[in-house]
């Protein structure tokens, strides 16, 4: 399942509803939650605005979501990402998959959220004190 | 009738996010779109001087040599920074 | 944060106390949650217990939370465990971990529950149809 | 006096989880507290000939020749299963 949206999600909530998706059937869940910071390369952030390519996001989402599942025995799994002003301390996106085994759902979340980053049409631009920017990829 | 996307900071220096053109005549190819634009003015020439733009032809990641056709949405943008 | 535990816990909730102990430096919070199947090695499982070594488990699971934070620049940690009788579904585990950085967040949460899962004196008895047994330690 | 405590299936199969006893004369480490107790009947002689039991002294594991001393909480279990 996949969502883009400008409102807040609950982990709490997404967390419950995916495992009863598969009741019984997983053992374990893995979740990934990426906040705003209020702090990056060294300068204080005021605001992040997320843009987006409409359309292409959400082929890009299922198409990561669908690898994953490909590669990795899931019982379910969702990915979550906002869009529009956030602030330090928001929810930025939110990824949980759940499976039979802990390093499959470990090995899922991760492959998700490392695609998003680098393959999804997202662009932050940040509000500083005195200006905005817009972010550089991360080397990680 | 193309359409096309610009994104982000590009969309920024370009001072616009979308517009709707004819495919010109002897455009056949992503570079020949590209030089064909550039050929506006010197923002135009400057901004798609980037080699650090991606493309997307009908909102999938293309290599830069991809073929146009009359009908596609042609969408340029900065590396991408989600998640 | 560790707490062993008869009653359940709520993921969401304490995915919430956890980002708000480091308001706006974490960057990236994952969890896992451990939950009861309904079959293992092949048989239907209508119950487990959690037995473990009360004293000595706190002291396993506070070893494993501090070799965590020693090895990984965590902003907030947390391990919950349940002890006592469990039905398919129920959570059995919950471990959590904040960060500046993700990858930091997905090494040091998998190291916990890894760690856990081969250090911490847990045992389980499942209770089958016609039977009960002592779970054998998993190959993964 | 030590404390003795056995969890899980070792527990089952000696029927019991703690107890306490003063510290034999001749005992001074973990083998000959494990021989000791082996020699009380042939099911604590089995159960704790089994190869895979783990060795707790005052909470912290501990490998198979460690000294025991007055005073100490020592168990024995199977591998641990938690998670």
């Amino acid at each position: 399942m996949i969502r883009v949206q400008t409102e807040d999600f609950d982990p709490g909530a997404e967390i419950e509803q995916l495992r009863h998706r598969n009741k019984g059937q997983a053992g374990a869940v893995v979740s990934f939650i990426g906040l705003v910071r209020d702090l990056n390369a060294g300068d204080t952030v005021t605001q992040m605005t997320l843009e987006h390519y409409p359309g292409m996001t959400e082929k890009a989402l299922s198409g990561i979501e669908l690898e994953a599942n490909d590669r990795w025995e899931l019982t379910a799994s969702i990915i979550i990402h906002r869009v529009g002003p956030l602030v330090p301390d928001d929810n930025i996106v939110f990824v949980a998959v759940a499976s039979q085994h802990r390093q499959q759902a470990f090995r899922a979340c991760e492959f998700m959220i490392d695609t998003l980053k680098t393959n999804a049409p997202f662009w932050k631009q940040e509000t500083l004190p005195d200006s905005t920017r817009w972010v550089e990829p991360a080397e990680t | 009738m193309i359409q096309l996307r610009y994104f982000a900071s590009l969309r920024e220096s370009l001072g616009i996010g979308d517009e709707q053109i004819e495919l010109p005549e002897d455009v056949h190819d992503l570079p020949g779109l590209t030089r064909w634009l550039q050929g506006r003015d010197a923002t135009w020439a400057s901004a798609l001087a980037n080699k650090r733009l991606h493309t997307a032809i009908n909102q999938e990641i293309v290599k830069p040599d991809a073929t146009v056709t009359d009908g596609d949405e042609i969408a340029w943008f900065p590396p991408v920074t989600g998640g």
